[in-house]
Order: C-alpha cells, then structure tokens, then sequence
C-alpha cells in the first residue's frame, strides 16, 4: 500500500493496462515526452515509447478518429483530450460516431476505446477551460461514462476501462490531481457501474460524483455535528449507473441529494433524482434536492469561482431543505 | 491561377498522373478489366433498381445513389487487396458492392428488412460489411476521414501491410476533419488513400461557388506536403492505375496519397430530387462520358468479345432481379433490435 | 387566417423578420436559391437577394463563426444547420463560444442570432440525421432553446427568436414539416420561456414539446375514452423554461407525464421531473413517469424506428403507471 | 519540397513579403515608430511584472505571456485604424494592450478584481474590450479565426471599411476550424487578416514534428487562392509593412490575407513553465533576436534621441508600477456578479 496523488494514479493505471495489453496505445497532444499537460502521464513515453505513446498535433478530431479507426481494427487505444471542455471540438466523432457504431453495425464492429479527459472546476481556468462535462457524455447512448474520486480508483476503473468492450469516456477531475490516497500494491482492476457507499447514515442520502465526493463527504462530518447522519455515495459511473445502490440508500432514508458540478440544466443530478421521482416516489419523506453550479458559464476570479462551485455550505444547506 | 493548374501547364508531376481521355500505360490484365466491367454494370442495375424501389414505396428513407461514378469504386476495389479497408460516404452502395457485399443484403437493408447487411438499423447510408473489409458508410461530413487513417495506423502498427482506402465528396474537402485527417496521414505517413470524387456538387450547390481552388482536392495536396493527382473518375482504367499507384505507395511505407477524380452524379443528390438546379448543357456533356459504355466499348477494342460483355450485363440483371426478390421476401426486422447491440453484450442496459 | 405547413410557417416568419429588419441574414448550406433541403426556406433568397441570404460549403464551424461574429458587430443573423445531429461539428461555437461570450466579457458582447435546425426522427434517415438534441442545447448555460409544435408558433416563436437579445436554438421538428394548421394574416411575435396548455383535465399533466405535442393529444384522448382526463402542456421553449405553468397544473392533478423525443438518460424531461420532485413533491400522488426514446441510437428501419420513439400506445402506458 | 521553398529559391512572390532582417522600403513614419517601441516596451514590462505576480501567488489561474512576441501585436496595432477588429488568442495580453485598454484593468483581470476588464469574468484568457475594438481573446484553439471573419461579413455588408484582425499561433493551423474560416474568408472574400504568430513551439511539442509542412501558415495559403506570406515577427517594421499591405488589400474589397509572421516566446507556455524542452541554442538564438534591443537600435541608428527611448521606457516602468498598485488595490468581485449577465437583460433565470 502506497500513497501516490491522483495524477500520479492515472499514469500507473495507464502503464499497467499498456504493460500487460500490447495493443493498448496512447495518444494525444502532449501526452508524451512532456507528460501531459497535468503530468498524468509521466513516464509512460519512456517505457513504451514512440510507437505506442503518439504526441499529435492540435487535431482533436484526427486523435479520436484515428483511435475509433485503430478500435475497430484490433487496437485498444487511450486517447487523451487535453481538457473536456474540448470535446465540443470533436463531439462529432464521439457522439455521432464512437457512440453509434456498434448499434448501426447491427454489432458487427468493437470499440474497445478510453478517451481520457481532465475535467472540471477550481483552477481558475475560465469558462472554457472549467466544465464539468459528463452530462453531456451521459446524454448519448452508446458511451459508458466513468469519473473516478480517488487515486485507487484512477487505477481500478481506468484498468476496467481499458479491458471493457465499449467506448468509454474516463474524466479525470482536474481539483482532485493532487490529492493522495491510498493504492495497493500489484494489479488492481475494479468494476464499472459499481457505486460505492463512502459513508453511511440514516437520514438522507447524498449522491456525489468525483470532487464532489470529498465535499459531500466535508458536509456529512459536518451535519453529524447537528446529529444529521447522511449515506454518501460515490456513483463512480454514470453509464452503467448503479440505480440498485441509489434506490436502496433512498428506501432507507427517505432523502435524496444531488451533488454534481454540471450547472444545472440536464446535469446527470436530473437523471437520478427522476428516477427515483419515478420508482421510489413513495419511499421519499421529502423534496429531492439537486445542488449544482448555477446555470452559468463558470467564471475565471478565484473569489466567483468558489461561490459559484457547489460548496459544502450548499451542500449542509440541501441536505437540510430536503429533511424539512 | 492554382499551383495544379501551374503544373499542368509546365506539364508538371500532376500530369503524369492524369489519364483523362486514354487508358494509361500499363493497363491491367484483362480479367481485371473485365471483372472491372462487371462491377461496374452490376452497381449500375442495383441503383436504378434502388430508385424504381423508392419510387415504389419499398426502399425507405432516404438513399443515395451512385449512378455515373461506378468507375471510382470499381478502379479502386479491383486495385484493393480483400485485406484492405474501405470508408464510404452514405452515397455508398458502389462500394459496397465493389467490395463483394451480397447484393440482396444491400437491398433488403435499403428496404429495412431483416435480411439487411445490418438488419435495418443502418439504413443506405450506413453500410457495413466488416467481413468485406467495408468498414463503415459514413453520413456526416467529414469524420470517417479521421477514422480511416485510424485503420491505417493501426495496420502500420500492427504491420499487416493492410491499405485503407476512403472515399469522399468534392463538397467534403471543405470541412474541417478534411484538414486534420490529412495532416495527421501525412506527418504519420499512413498506409491511407484518400479519394475525392468531384461530381462538382454539393446536395444543390456547385463546389465551384463556395470553394477557394479550382480543384477542391487535388490543389490542396500540397498543404499536406502531397502531390497533386487528378484522375478522369469516368475511366475505370485510369482509376485502376491511380489506385495501384497510391497502393503500392501506401504498402511501401511511403504514406498517404490524395486523389481527385473528376466524375458526376447522373441523378439528383438523394430520394427523388431530379437534380433540375443543373445546367442542362453540363448534364448532357457528362452523360455522354457515361463510364459505362466507355469502357464497354474499350474493351471490345481490346478484343473482349461481344458475347462475354453480354454474358455480364445479362448476369447482373438476374442478380439485381434475384436480390430484389429474395429482399422483398425478407420480413422486417424483429422489434427485439431495436434494444439490441448498444453494447458488446449485446443489450443496451445503462443500469445496474 | 390561412392554413400552411410548418415548413412553409419558417419561411414566412423568416421573411417576416427580414422585411422589418435591415439587419437579419439568413446563411446555411443550400438556403439559398434551392431553397434548403427542407424547402423551409424557400422564396427568402428571390425576395431579399445574395447579399442576405447567404449559401456557405460544409463548413459548420465556419457557419456559425460566421453568425457570431456578425452578431457582435451590428447584424443579427439567423444561421441553419441543416440537421441538428450536425451541431456536434460545430459545438464548440455554440457551447464554448456563443453561450459563453456574454458572461466571459461581463456583459460587453450582446448576440443576438438565431440557429435553426431540423431535429427529431420519423424519416427512417438512420441514427446520424435523427437526433433530437435540444437536451444538448438546454444542458449549456447561456443559450435559448425553442422548439415549435405548430405552423403558428413557427412564425410566432422565430419572430420573438429573431428580436430576442440573446442567442436561441430553433428547432424545427422534421416530422413536422408537412403538418398543417392556421396561421393568422398579418405580423405575428410570440413569447419565449411560455408554455401553452393544449388540453385541460384533471386527472394528470402531460408535458410534452415539438412533434410530441400531437401524440400526445392523441394519447390524450384515448384516455378520455376510459374516463382519464389529462392536462396535455406545450412547453414550446425549453430555456426560459415555464415552470409556472408545468408547476400549477402538477398542483391540480397530482401527476405528471413527460414526453420526450430525447433518448433516456438526462432527456430535458428529467430536469422537468426534477424541477416538480423538488418544488411540488407533496402535491404528486404518483411517481413521475418519463416516456422517452430508450436509451439507444435511432435504427433506420421504418419498423424499427417507429418502435423506438414514444408511441401514443406508451404514452397512454405511462399516465396509466403514474397514476396506479 | 514546399511550394514556399520553391518560390524563395526563385525569388518569387513570398520573398517580396518578406523582410527578415532589414527594414523593408517604406517603413513607417518615424513617429509611428516611436509609437511602436512604446507599445513594445510597455507590452515587455507589463508581461514581467505579470510573471513576477504570479510567482507571488497574486496573478491567479493560468497565464500565457506574449514575452518575445511584441513586435507582432506592436507592428498590426500601429497600422490598423480605431475602427478595426482585433480578435486574439489566451495569449492576447499584447493585442489587448495594443488596442489601448487600461493597463490597470488588464492587470487586474489577472488578479481576479473587480477592477478588472471583466470584472474577473473572463480572466487572463479572454480579455476583451469592445470599446477598444478588442473582440476577445479566445482560449480553445481555431473557434476565433471563423468569428474573426464574421466581424468582417458584417462590416463588408455594412460597408464600413473595417477590417478584422485575428492572431493566432503555429499549432493553430492544424484545427479544422482554421480550414473553414480560411476558405470562407476566401470565397466571400471578406476583409480580414489572418496573422499567424508562428513560434514553433504548440505547448511542449515542436510545431514542425506534427505539421506535414514547414510553414504552417505561409505553405496552406495556397489551398486558398492565396498567395503565402511570410514576415519576420521579431522585426516591427515588417510586421508594420506586412499589416498595411494586408490591411489595404482588404479595405480595397480584395479580401483576405494569411501573414506568417516568424518569432519565439522566450518564456514557456504558460503559468510557471519554464520552457525547458526547447533546446538551448533555439533558446538562445532568438534572445540574441530580442525584438526590443533590436528596434530600439533601429531607431537610435535613424536618429531617434537617447533621452526619448529612455523617456518611453521609464515611462513604461511607471505605468506598470501604478497599474499594477490600482489592480492589487481592487477588491474581489462582488457575489453577484457570478449569477450576472448570462442573458442581455443582465440576469441568469431560466425559468419563469
Ligand atoms: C457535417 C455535415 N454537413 C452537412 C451535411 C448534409 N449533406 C449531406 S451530403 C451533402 C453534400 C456533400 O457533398 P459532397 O461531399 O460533394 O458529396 P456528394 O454528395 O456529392 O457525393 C451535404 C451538405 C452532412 N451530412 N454533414
Ligand atoms: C482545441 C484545443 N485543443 C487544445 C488546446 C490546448 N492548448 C492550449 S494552447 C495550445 C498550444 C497552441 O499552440 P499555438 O497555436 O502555436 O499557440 P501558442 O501557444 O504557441 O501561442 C494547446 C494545445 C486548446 N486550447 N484548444
Ligand atoms: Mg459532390
Ligand atoms: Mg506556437
């Protein structure tokens, strides 16, 4: 057992899947001498190089074609987009194409494909370099969308990823790159669509995704504080989404909470709270709270984006609205 | 004045390549030729069945049809290795078939039945047959260009000597994935052809409005650091040569290839559009340099006999008559697809 | 008052604007002369000329970089994307740059343009010229979203788009093109972000949006005939979203039905769902049910496709399951 | 061969553009001259200081310093009008500076201040101010260059004589947006400049190892019937003769121009980078190139006086110690300011 950051969890899980696979490859810009540009992938060039790391250029729509073309024909390719933001650049081949393939195919063609992306506030980056984009992803059928909070899970659900079948889109918070944690020793490849319950309480239920789980994890010590015992859970995925651990949380407490980074309109906060709005309506004991970011572009002053990111304070005061 | 048009006066390198008018030198054996000739009535009748189908009511939706550049698609796949992957466009069907997809599946899929390539849930603008090496019909502009140099590099990686080969639009040149795609096949130097198949529209905008080159591709190979190669696409036996060419190119190593083939659809851009918006004058012309009989009639100079040429067009008329029928027979498909092959499972479960 | 197709309404409340006002443009592929591939356009570019109605190559990012741009400095263009399956080309004009430029600039640049596009399935195109995205569009803060149902609110509602200070997604449902229904003479404005109540009953509300709005009429009366009024909402603008309306009617019936095109997961029917699980979870007698398209791209096959987008048989289902 | 290559060796039309090294003919009046080394140097200054801020933790987020790169912005800022566009990239604070916006308000959006140009809205990457004509700055690579065209589709067909003015870097022209908009610009032949500060680096890569040519702008000019343009970007005088040259095409309704202008940034990408990929003597080449040193000996040798540079540069000194006090003066935004002006009526609800 070994504490490494996050970041540092990413390049490891990379490395094991590339060591283990030789069909894996990585691609993107800056992926390799340099690193990346969040120096996720540190040493993964000098191990496996040039043919298998492959620096592109500012192409984002030539990087996911060429992994879609090497998935379809016997490559297990890692793309990296720099920033999840810059899928809108190349939504096209994810959403048009990665997404729909294997369906139009009448499943005659694989995709066994990652694209990594950093995703996500804190940084002070502005509103285009700042999304929290997996609703997007989450809105179109054929991705399976993962978001990792801890750097054990960097290395389990990205090893799941890489050994998946299907595209999937692995976002990387970028606030949680330098947080440590705990990682085994060996191999490790976890699950997808396996939540996990991080805390457990009995009078609501807090569903959290990526950076937010630390958060809601911050406004649950808090709330015990008040004599509130709160279940977090960590969704981990959105697509398989874990609707069993979710709806037993819920039976149990009668409380539902949203935790989510997307702003608010269609965020993946939405999609949980209808379903259990529609298959555990009678078990609620009070209104399902959604705290998000605002509907607004998120912006770039240390002092906006803090009061614009759901804060713990926001968090305490929903998991409070929805116990009244 | 472009650099192609440059070059073609100093009787550059882009004219080599040329073969407008004559078959080049070096032409294929004449069992190439003839199976070329075959291609290329057999994709004639299935289109015109598919239009009088749609005209019917059978076939579904919106197709296609490549009525006119049938010596595009059966140049290059008579040049193609079977290990070699083809990206289409959705006016796919030629090269479908060029690559050796049963017929009667091509239909049924235009008509949304079972017995379709993909069961119907493609549709004409989608064919695939992976097991021809057809790795996808492509309806949005511009991304399978990307995804084909994707086949490519991973043929170089996995060093299988395969060649992908991607077929596009005059009207496609101008998006963006255009660009990526062949600077990224050039700096990796890919095993890709890259065809351009000028028919001089757009759906019903001439290229020649809204492009800034003359020849929409071929004047931009040099962005790529590319030479320029323009090819008569009504002459399958400059194609051919064209395509061997940029093949063996592609296997040696030495990387991608652009090729612009001047040809022309003979219909309207899809369904029932009679593609009126068009000079009459340039309908006509290009109507007299139907591929069709012009290689029909070369190749009876070359000494085919008249009755192999009949043998042919007779065969591919009982194959389109055979291939409608067996597809008019096939049921629809089963409700059961509709929530089928999401995933690799097989299913399209987002929960758990 | 004359009857007129829906894709004769876009022509007409294009022109209408047009004529009033110097400044709007029209530019897209084939808009021009050929009159859009829809023939939603057709007779604009005879009336007010090349220098206003404006043919462009495939060039969607270009397009739309176009109508920003010009919006920034004087004009107000209306822009189409042919199929709205296309904005995934150009997504990051309008997800990163047009809704975001507003707020970046703190209010500096105004845009008001208008992007149509034809949305939605029923055409057997296949799962690339099928999509109805207008989930997309509402997931971006910053942008306007419509979505007409009938030849009357197409003119009304593109007026009110044109003049609206802010940038608006149109969507045309293509399904609807060849719908007929009357269309008063003279100038016709609408108003964005107002929902309108097609049917009254007491027993559960249906919300429903562009070409489900008539499913769901039909679904309703259908019901009538065993007895079950329903209260059927056009919500025909999805940002403003009209909460009021959607809100008060819940109250009054206890039940609520969403209808949408969009495919399951963060459809803009689970934000509705969310919006009432929160503000009116006491006033619901029944679970929120979604009928949505599954969670599947659209297959091509007639069959198929008819199978996969909500049937007014699934809708009758679904009042009937939200209201045991 | 590149087509560029070519016609540098015969001489031919790109060498015309090209200034490297001396001042081309015709150089500016001598006080725009001056005007331009005070931009230059108040431009160097400001980005120190900005670093300096950063190290102290005071400049937040992210920021890509123009360091090394002035003579470009300096050199199209003298010879554009009020009246014209300037759309540049997250490495914008010199064009927005050259535009004349407050250097307090510019070193306050830095720091995240109310004072700032967007109040801390947009922060170091999108500083914008529409009153100096000062569109924005654009942080995800190409977008700018399509809406860049649409300011000049909009002045064409107002008919005001304004021309926009779009910066961009080297890795920038390998984006499918850069494609569009340059045959967009082309076809509708729109009054816009198209400036490529080609600095050869993208973030850690070499431009050169993922470009299919050796000039990433100058050598696609082609692709759109235009003809390349290649400009020392360390010289400010050729950038100044490039910019009136091309600003003049495009205010005579001749379109549109593709400048490639040759420089470096001598610090790294971004933030606290130190650049240390780059090899040495690149590095160390072009500081011998440093625009500054080299005008200001420029001037001296045309007979501007000592004590006038050494007035420009104190002054220099000064307005950035008093800008950057103002900014560090401002408090935070206020609150509100985040649920503000996502819609025209100054709000964000999107409900009612
Ligand atoms: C990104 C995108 N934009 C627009 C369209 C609509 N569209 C379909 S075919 C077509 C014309 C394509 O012209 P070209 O590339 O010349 O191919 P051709 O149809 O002539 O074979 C257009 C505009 C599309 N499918 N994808
Ligand atoms: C679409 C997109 N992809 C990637 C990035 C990340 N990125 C920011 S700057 C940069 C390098 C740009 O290089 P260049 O165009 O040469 O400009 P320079 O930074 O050298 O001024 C990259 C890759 C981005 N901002 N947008
Ligand atoms: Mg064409
Ligand atoms: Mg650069």
């Amino acid at each position: 057992m070994a504490e490494m950051t996050y970041r540092d969890a990413v390049a490891r899980g990379i490395a094991q899947e590339m060591e283990r696979d030789p069909s894996v490859v990585l691609v993107g810009e800056d992926v390799g001498s340099a690193g990346g540009v969040f120096k996720a992938t540190v040493g993964v060039f000098d191990r496996f190089g040039p043919d298998r790391v492959v620096d592109t250029p500012i192409s984002e729509q030539a990087i996911l074609g060429a992994a879609m073309g090497a998935a379809m024909t016997g490559l297990r390719p890692i793309a990296e987009i720099m920033f999840s933001d810059f899928f809108a650049v190349c939504w096209d081949i994810v959403a048009n194409e990665i997404a729909k393939t294997r369906y139009m195919t009448n499943g005659q063609v694989s995709l066994p494909l990652v694209i990594r992306s950093a995703n996500g506030g804190g940084a002070r980056f502005g509103a285009q370099h700042s999304q929290s984009v997996e609703n997007w992803a989450m809105a179109i059928p054929g991705l399976k969308v993962v978001a990792p909070s801890t750097p054990r899970d960097v290395v389990g659900l990205l090893a799941a990823a890489v050994r998946d079948p299907d595209p999937v889109l692995f976002f990387e918070q970028k606030s949680l790159y330098p947080a440590k944690g705990d990682v085994p020793e060996g191999e490790i490849v976890d699950e997808l669509g396996t939540a996990v319950v991080r805390r457990h309480g009995k009078d609501a239920t807090v569903v959290a995704l990526a950076a937010m789980v630390p958060r809601a994890l911050e406004a649950a010590d808090r709330l015990a504080g008040e004599g509130v015992e709160v279940t977090v859970i960590d969704l981990r995925s959105l697509v398989p989404l874990d609707v069993t651990t979710v709806a037993t949380s819920v039976t149990e407490t009668g409380h539902l909470v949203t935790v989510e980074e997307n702003p608010r309109l269609c965020g993946w906060g939405a999609e949980v709270a209808s379903i259990v709005a529609e298959e555990r309506l009678f078990d609620l004991d009070g209104p399902i709270v959604r705290v998000t970011t605002p509907h607004v572009p998120l912006p770039a002053a240390d002092a906006l984006e803090d009061a614009a990111m759901p804060t713990v304070a926001r968090i305490v005061e929903g998991v409070r609205r929805s116990l009244q | 004045m472009t650099e192609l048009q440059d070059q073609r006066g100093r009787g550059g390198p882009a004219s080599a390549a040329r073969g407008i008018g004559t078959a080049p030198v070096g032409a294929a054996p004449i069992e190439v030729r003839t199976s070329i000739y075959k291609m290329m009535v057999e994709m004639r009748d299935f289109e015109k069945r598919a239009y009088d189908l749609f005209l019917q009511g059978l076939v579904k939706g919106t197709s296609h049809l490549g009525l006119g550049q049938e010596a595009v698609a059966a140049g290059f796949a008579a040049a193609m290795r079977p290990s070699d992957y083809t990206f289409a466009t959705y006016r796919g069907h030629n090269h479908t078939l060029a690559r050796g997809a049963p017929m009667a599946a091509v239909m049924a899929e235009l008509m949304g039945r079972q017995a379709g390539l993909m069961a119907g849930k493609g549709g004409s603008m989608h064919l695939t047959s992976v097991a021809h090496r057809m790795m996808g019909s492509y309806a949005i502009v511009g991304a399978h260009l990307t995804i084909a140099n994707g086949a490519a590099w991973s043929a170089k990686l996995r060093g299988t000597g395969e060649v992908a080969v991607c077929f596009f639009g005059d009207g496609t040149t101008n998006i963006g994935a255009f660009h990526e795609a062949l600077n990224l096949a050039a700096i990796w130097k890919l095993p890709v052809v890259f065809v351009c198949e000028n028919n001089r529209w757009m759906e019903y905008t001439p290229i020649s409005s809204v492009t800034a080159v003359a020849h929409p591709a071929a004047d931009r190979a040099r962005s790529y650091g590319l030479d320029p190669v323009l090819v008569d696409g009504n002459d399958a036996d400059a194609t051919y040569a064209a395509a061997s060419v940029a093949l063996e190119r592609a296997r040696a190593g030495a990387g991608p290839t652009l090729v612009e083939a001047e040809t022309y659809r003979h219909g309207g851009h899809s369904r029932a559009d009679p593609g009126k918006y068009r000079p009459e004058a340039e309908v006509q012309a290009w109507l007299a340099r139907d591929p069709i009989p012009l290689y029909r009639a070369r190749l009876a100079e070359s000494g085919v006999d008249e009755s192999v040429l009949r043998r042919i067009e007779e065969a591919a008329q009982s194959a389109v008559d055979a291939a409608s029928a067996e597809a008019a027979a096939s049921p629809p498909p089963d409700f059961s697809l509709v929530e089928a092959d999401v995933w690799a499972d097989g299913g399209s479960s987002w929960r758990r």
